[in-house]
């Protein structure tokens, strides 16, 4: 081999108080170096001339740049030496700016820690063989799960972008919870209005499928390839037949069952179409509360439908979707208020959270848009917004700000006041947090113009008393206790990850956080990507959102996967393991243990054998630390190579 | 019957099935069994059962994958076949477990160190008598009694497992389960009552003269690498040939870290050490930590993952300092 | 010229890629003071460290072996700091019975966002590691220890004296 | 030459004697195992039974640096110097103390190594620097074979001097020209007096070992067997195909070389090796002419009773001290499977 080192000044930066001709001048006694030099930028278009010119001029066959992270400029030389003829991966880097020059002072120290990290990164080089990526090809379909708003954006400009999209939604509508919404802030305007055609448009879109009442059941390949099992879960209606025409629903004797959709401040019947702008717009039939399966004889729908559409035989049913990218966007759900024994919720019934409030106020909801509290039905005058109820709190392992209660509280005052012009509302918060475009604006009107009443402070408890609830806080900026008769107390629950979220991550292959949300590539630079290839992220399901934002990365998402399905074949990472099958006992040790499912079971002349998917290793190498005889190596980062700069470290 | 005699039949009515049957024969002199690989009925005569059938014979099963073998074990080595099987190194449809309660088996350099004792080379051993209490080793002439306490394994003295935990065929009655003797865990204690420093010492003085014969790695019925062993390739390199202690010990430690989870303590690494060093403390000071973090213990369920094959979002037992 | 007599001692770190390089990183950005000591081998992730890595560089005359992955659920392949963190804790309670002091390894958790942790790790560990001092070496013990060692173990005694 | 005598309380003053112009490696008690170290007063020797380890090391060491190398380099010169220094000078020892069989394996050794063709010029220097002090056996153990192969407990083949255990001390006899000048030490006395004893005690030794089964058609048998692949599986069963066989005995003379390699300098290595290892006739390619230990363990009785004999005069390549029968770890005896090929062959 016939090696090359760069030492970089970066200007002053490493030069200042690193001897880089002196860290160049000692590699050169290093093995198989050739040829070293300081430089001034590498980086820079001359630097990375100089680089390429010495890679012809004196036939080098790797390269070192030591100079910054290999975090920053490791693509850019690898591109460098690339041009220059080489192989992408003959190249290593010294990092002597961020782990040297930037954090000591003491020149010679600084030298000679560089110059070992330049021995170490030759040492390593050495050992490098060049890698080749391999092609294949992608199946330019893509799958959306969850249809909210986010995953609605995301279907829609990826139909509209030419892709056929696989939507699946986990309830028998899509819409979320943008949904059931009644207004949306800063603007005010109907929530139903504005997602109600992008509803309709998944629903018309032809280059859409959509499987509403379905879950991913299993997933299983790999970027560009997947296959998805998605589960039909049975509805007990044909969808074919049903014509959405609610005669079952008007018919229905199970009428008293919680409406999920309303949060369950409401009845509705057991087979049930949840709000009328559903898309679908399909019955379907909850079998846990349906006299035909509780009690065995009923009937009355199947005998109502005009169609014949009730199937009460229906069974789940699995089918396979295969799809070459997969874009999550489950959502979120609610805090359980119940947890805060303190302020009632689920002991009172007129302690209710800001969604249940939302269907109150919707005319679609329960009450028809009429503000009735749900313990007597009468008209609350005096209403007590509780902010930060399961976020910002520690002690509930809820330290996370769920982001958009501030806004939407204040929403609701407004609205408050305009169904209820002589109501007052009260709002007790911990700060208020309005950051978006209009959104401080809007928090201000509902002081300034609405009268809404702010009171910094945490609510101690909440007590009946009579027929009303009497609501005890502190007012910190009065510095006193405060104590409000409350008509109804609306808590502004924090979002936590949806329900079987790190389940789905689990077949998704991709890592969550404690609190069960998605984890992004990079929480700046990759917002939407995933660690897994090929799955993107858009809305709550990564962290509470509103609708903006969540809008935003639905397209982002959907941006990602144009991108992605711009080529035609794909070109996979070469930086992954690899199996000695001579040395390989089959013991499946790898298999166990990589999280990826990136390494299958094979046959080879009759011995069980390790064998590595190439498009779906993710190059982790818990598998080479994992095989005993060390028979599956991770090219680049092999058990040689790192014994190699251990040695140069121990032995130098 | 005795549990000899009904294993034997046991064994002939099975053999015609097997490719063999792996129990033990007396050695080349009294004091020394072997392995036995029976075939024919007349190599299931030469079967024995006691005190000297020192070896794990389940240490040959994952070379005889494939076949359809039989193994005569004692408890403990049922549960490196339970490990072996839990690995999926060996095929539960291809192996039958031959098992008999088990009292105990001595450990012959105990052996020797009672007859060096009493003026008596192990060398010149003549004939070896027990009654399940004592052993009685004639040599040279002279006849030595030793109670069986005294010259038992260590791994005996501490046996959890005196009857296969895994077995398809288990004859006589069980044993009863011996009372746990502290002094089995002497060679642990020692070097737990030392310091650092003399540790290290102490490995110093025993790894000098390891002659890395691997037959402590060889014997051992978890080395399933056996041939692809990472001591002996320039691919991985993590070791020369170099004959220095750093080398010799740099193996014991690859050795025991690729057993942490999964070695049963079977003792046949230090049992085979023609140098007697010392090395199974090592596994066994492994085995307590794994034990202490993961409540875990190998060989005793088909069915468990081994430890460093798995974790737990939250350890139990496992607190990160802090700084 | 390994590491600078009497100055420095020689301590090896492997982290992973993704979270500690990282974190070192954003140390480095924010100038973050500390001692020369460390010399950091990259690795795509802390499952990627088999815990022979840290025997072998313990063994092979390293003072100190430090080792940082993401924290426990932050890993960048999901699971790899998991497998680290029970290999890791099993080998450093491994150490002590083999003659090495465990205060000569240590395992951590840094973000790629927590430079000044970072800091504060580097800089308490170089400060353990100084503590301690150069490490003995196997094959450098002390005579008089090793005497000391062959007295106590004594004769074993299974031989039948001249 | 006369016969010497010393006593034993004299002993370690011949040793003291002896270390003080050369190495001198006698077979000490090292955690319940006998090995040879470098003589030490503060140690004392054990000479009763033979070493768990014979004194193979001292000649040919495990493992050996046969040259160091170190590559200069001036600035960007691909070519840099190399400076080679080979390692062939010996040291000056005297094995005191190894049964006569661990002294003999030498003779099969020098047969290989000291041969014209090819005379390895390490051990040769390591062989001429040695002398062998050995002591006959008074007493013989049940692994003992050394009668088989035409040698027996006071084979002076191979030892320079050769010392018979008597009352109160030891015969000491020069048996070649090396060891001669030795018997010169003031430390001995006259031994005149006490030949008959050791003439008596090396009787008794070899009377007790009995009769040796006559295995002269072994090298033919073996032969023979050569394709009979269940037989050897039979022999082979029990084998871990472990290298304690190999490394312990005196006569196995195989080596592997390595090339270590740091930086710019180097050495290359040449270390035992065993053919019971996989590894031993693993090639490149991955192919390997003796893929089971079936085919190893019929390497080497087939080399020890058959091969070696039939190129070097009938010299049998085992010295008989049966360490591989009592080191096995699961006693796979030689003994047996040499007759169990003779019957065969008979058969």
């Amino acid at each position: 081999m016939r090696i090359g080192v760069f030492v970089c000044h970066c200007g002053s930066n490493i030069e200042g108080t690193v001897d880089t001709g002196i860290v160049a001048k000692t590699a050169l006694d290093f093995p198989e170096v050739v040829f070293a030099t300081d430089t001034m930028y590498a980086c820079s278009e001359p630097g990375q001339d100089g680089i390429i010119q010495a890679i012809k001029d004196k036939n080098l066959t790797g390269v070192v740049v030591a100079s910054c992270t290999p975090r920053m400029h490791e693509p850019t030389f690898r591109r460098a030496v690339e041009r220059a003829g080489l192989n992408r991966f003959m190249f290593e880097m010294a990092n002597i700016r961020e782990h040297v020059s930037w954090i000591g002072k003491d020149r010679e120290a600084n030298t000679n820690k560089s110059v070992d990290l330049v021995r170490i990164a030759v040492e390593k080089l050495r050992r490098d063989a060049p890698l080749i990526p391999s092609k294949f090809s992608v199946n330019k379909r893509v799958m959306i799960i969850g249809g909210g708003v986010a995953g609605i954006q995301a279907a829609l400009d990826c139909a509209d972008g030419g892709l056929e999209v696989v939507l699946v939604e986990r309830d028998s509508s899509i819409g979320g919870k943008m949904a059931k919404l009644d207004k949306t802030f800063p603007t005010v305007d109907c929530s139903s209005c504005i997602l109600g055609p992008k509803m309709v448009d998944v629903a018309q879109h032809p280059n859409i499928t959509l499987h509403a009442y379905s879950e991913v059941d299993a997933i299983s390949g790999y970027v560009g390839n997947f296959q998805v099992q998605v589960k039909k879960k049975a509805t007990y209606v044909d969808w074919e037949l049903c014509t959405g025409c609610g005669a079952c629903m008007e018919k229905c004797p199970s009428k008293k069952n919680p409406d999920v959709f309303n949060e369950k401040i409401g009845p509705c019947t057991s087979i049930n179409i949840p709000f009328p702008q559903a898309i679908p717009k399909k019955a379907y039939i909850d079998a846990t509360t349906c006299r035909q399966f509780v009690k065995g004889k009923c009937g009355v729908c199947a005998k109502v439908c005009p169609t014949g559409a009730i199937r009460y035989d229906m069974t789940d049913e699995i089918v396979t979707e295969d799809v070459g990218a997969i874009v999550a966007a489950t959502g979120y759900d609610l805090f359980d208020i119940s947890k805060i024994a303190e302020y009632g919720g689920g002991r009172y019934p007129d302690v209710i959270t800001g969604l249940q409030y939302e269907r109150l106020l919707s005319a679609s909801g329960p009450t028809g848009g009429h503000i009735k509290r749900p313990s007597d039905g009468k008209e609350p005058k005096n209403i007590v917004f509780i902010q930060c109820v399961g976020s910002r709190d520690k002690s509930l392992d809820r330290p996370y700000c769920s982001g958009f209660c501030c806004m939407y509280t204040a929403k609701q005052t407004i609205l408050t006041k305009d169904h209820i012009p002589d109501s007052q509302s009260y709002v007790f918060y911990m700060d208020i947090r309005a950051p978006g475009k209009m959104y401080d604006e809007f928090t201000r009107r509902a002081m300034e113009e609405y009268g809404a009443r702010y009171i910094r402070g945490r609510v101690a408890m909440v007590y009946p008393k009579g027929d009303k609830l009497m609501v005890r806080g502190a007012d910190t900026l009065a510095g006193t206790q405060v104590e409000i008769e409350a008509d109804l107390v609306v808590l502004a629950a924090g979002a936590e990850a949806a329900k079987g979220a790190p389940q789905l991550a689990e077949k998704l292959r991709i890592s969550y956080d404690k609190y069960g949300f998605f984890m992004e590539s990079h929480p700046k630079l990759k917002p939407v990507e995933t660690n897994t290839a090929g799955v993107y992220l858009a809305g709550s399901c990564q962290g509470p959102k509103d609708i903006p934002q969540s809008v935003g990365q639905g397209s982002a998402a959907a941006a990602k996967v144009l991108a992605l399905f711009s080529k035609d074949m794909l070109e996979s990472d070469p930086q992954i393991s690899r199996v000695d099958i001579k040395r390989c006992v089959g013991c499946g040790k790898c298999i166990m243990t990589c999280p990826f499912k990136a390494i299958k079971e094979v046959e080879f002349r009759g011995q069980k054998k390790a064998e590595v998917i190439e498009t779906v290793c993710q190059g982790c190498g818990i598998c080479t630390s994992t095989c005993p005889q060390g028979a599956i190596q991770l090219s680049h980062f092999t058990d040689n190579q790192i014994l190699a700069e251990v040695n140069a470290l121990c032995q130098s | 019957m005795s549990r000899l005699e009904e294993l034997k039949t046991r064994i002939r009515e099975a053999l015609p099935g097997l490719e063999c049957v792996i129990g033990w024969q007396q050695g080349y002199d009294a004091l020394h069994n072997t392995p036995l690989f029976m075939r024919s009925d007349a190599d299931v005569d030469k079967l024995t059962w006691g005190v000297l059938n020192v070896h794990n014979p389940a240490v040959y099963l994952p070379t005889m994958a494939g076949k359809k073998v039989g193994v005569v074990v004692k408890g403990c080595d049922s549960r490196s076949v339970v490990e072996l099987l839990q690995e999926k190194l060996i095929d539960r449809d291809n192996v039958v477990i031959f098992a008999a309660g088990c009292d105990g088996v001595v450990d012959l350099t105990k052996v020797k160190a009672k007859l060096a004792a009493a003026g008596v080379s192990a060398g010149n051993a003549e004939k070896v008598a027990t009654d399940g209490k004592t052993v009685s080793v004639t040599a040279g002439g002279q006849t030595v009694a030793m109670p069986l306490a005294e010259v038992c394994a260590d791994k005996c003295l501490r046996c959890q497992f005196p009857n296969a935990v895994l077995a398809d065929v288990f004859v006589g009655d069980p044993a009863p389960q011996p009372t746990p003797n502290p002094t089995g865990n002497a060679d642990l204690d020692a070097l737990d009552a030392m310091s650092v420093d003399d540790r290290m010492a102490f490995w110093r003085y025993h790894m000098d003269r390891c002659i890395r014969c691997y037959a402590c790695r060889n014997a051992c019925p978890m080395c399933v690498c056996r041939d692809h062993c990472i001591a002996q390739s320039r691919e991985p390199h993590w070791l020369s040939q170099e004959d220095s202690v750093t080398e010799k010990l740099m193996f014991q430690v690859v050795h025991a870290m690729h057993l942490a989870g999964r070695c049963t303590e079977c003792g046949e690494c230090q049992r085979a050490c023609p140098m007697d060093i010392p090395v199974l403390a090592l596994k066994k000071h492994l085995n307590r930590t794994i034990h202490d973090l993961f409540n875990y213990q190998a060989g005793v369920d088909v069915a468990a993952i081994p430890p460093l094959l798995q974790f737990k979002l939250e350890e139990d037992n496992i607190k990160e300092r802090g700084w | 010229m390994p590491v600078l007599t009497g100055k420095e001692l020689r301590i090896v770190g492997f982290l992973c890629n993704w979270c500690s390089y990282g974190g070192a990183d954003t140390a480095g950005v924010g100038r973050f003071n500390q001692p020369t000591d460390l010399r950091i081998i990259r690795v795509p992730c802390s499952g990627r460290i088999d815990p022979l890595f840290i025997a072998k560089t313990l063994i092979g005359g390293a003072d100190g072996v430090l080792v940082s992955g993401c924290h426990p659920r932050d890993c960048h392949y999901a699971e790899g700091n998991f497998y680290a963190r029970r290999r890791l804790e099993v080998l450093k309670r491994f150490l002590p019975i083999l003659g090495i002091d465990p205060g000569r390894f240590d395992y951590t958790w840094v973000s790629a966002s927590e430079g000044q942790r970072w800091q504060k790790v580097v800089t308490v560990f170089t400060e353990q590691i100084h503590a301690l001092g150069p490490a003995p070496r196997f094959d450098a013990v002390a005579p008089e220890l090793l005497a000391k060692i062959a007295g106590a173990i004594g004769q074993g005694g299974n031989r039948v004296a001249a | 030459m006369a016969a010497k005598y010393i006593s034993r309380e004299k002993l370690p003053e011949w040793l003291k004697a002896l270390a003080a112009e050369r190495r001198v490696l006698v077979p000490v008690e090292e955690g319940g195992s006998v090995v040879f170290r470098a003589y030490d007063p503060a140690r004392a020797p054990v000479f009763g039974s033979d070493a768990t380890a014979p004194p193979k090391g001292a000649v040919f060491p495990a493992s050996q640096e046969l040259f160091s190398y170190a590559c200069g380099k001036e600035g960007e010169d691909a070519n840099p110097t190399l400076k080679l220094e080979a390692h062939t000078e010996a040291t000056p020892t005297v094995v005191f103390g190894s049964k006569p069989c661990g002294a003999r394996g030498f003779l099969i050794f020098d047969r290989v190594y000291m041969g014209k063709k090819y005379p390895d010029p390490y051990y040769i220097a390591a062989r001429e620097a040695t002398v062998f002090v050995t002591m006959a056996c008074d007493r013989v153990e049940n692994t003992c074979f050394c009668h088989w192969v035409g040698s027996g407990p006071a084979d002076a083949a191979g030892s320079d001097l050769l010392l018979t255990p008597v009352d109160g001390g030891y015969l000491v006899e020069a048996v070649s020209d090396k060891g001669a000048p030795f018997l010169d030490s003031p430390v001995l006395a006259d031994g005149a007096g006490k030949t008959a004893e050791a003439e008596a005690v090396k009787a008794k030794a070899r009377e007790a070992l009995g009769e040796a089964p006559d295995i002269a058609d072994a090298p033919k048998a073996l032969l023979g067997l050569f394709d009979d692949l269940e037989f050897w599986r039979d022999q082979s069963d029990k084998c871990v195909s472990c290298g304690a066989c190999t490394y312990l005995c005196p006569t196995c003379y195989c080596f592997s070389i390595t090339d270590e390699g740091a930086g710019l300098a180097g050495k290359r290595v040449r270390s035992w090796d065993a053919c019971m290892h996989f590894q031993f006739t693993l090639e490149a390619s991955g192919h390997n002419p003796r893929p089971t230990k079936a085919h190893r363990l019929k390497n080497r009785v087939g080399h020890k009773f058959s091969y070696y004999p039939t190129l070097h005069d009938g010299l049998i390549a085992c010295c008989g001290c049966g360490r591989c029968v009592k080191s096995c770890p699961v006693s796979v005896d030689i003994r047996e499977i040499v007759q169990n090929a003779v019957a065969k062959a008979k058969a």
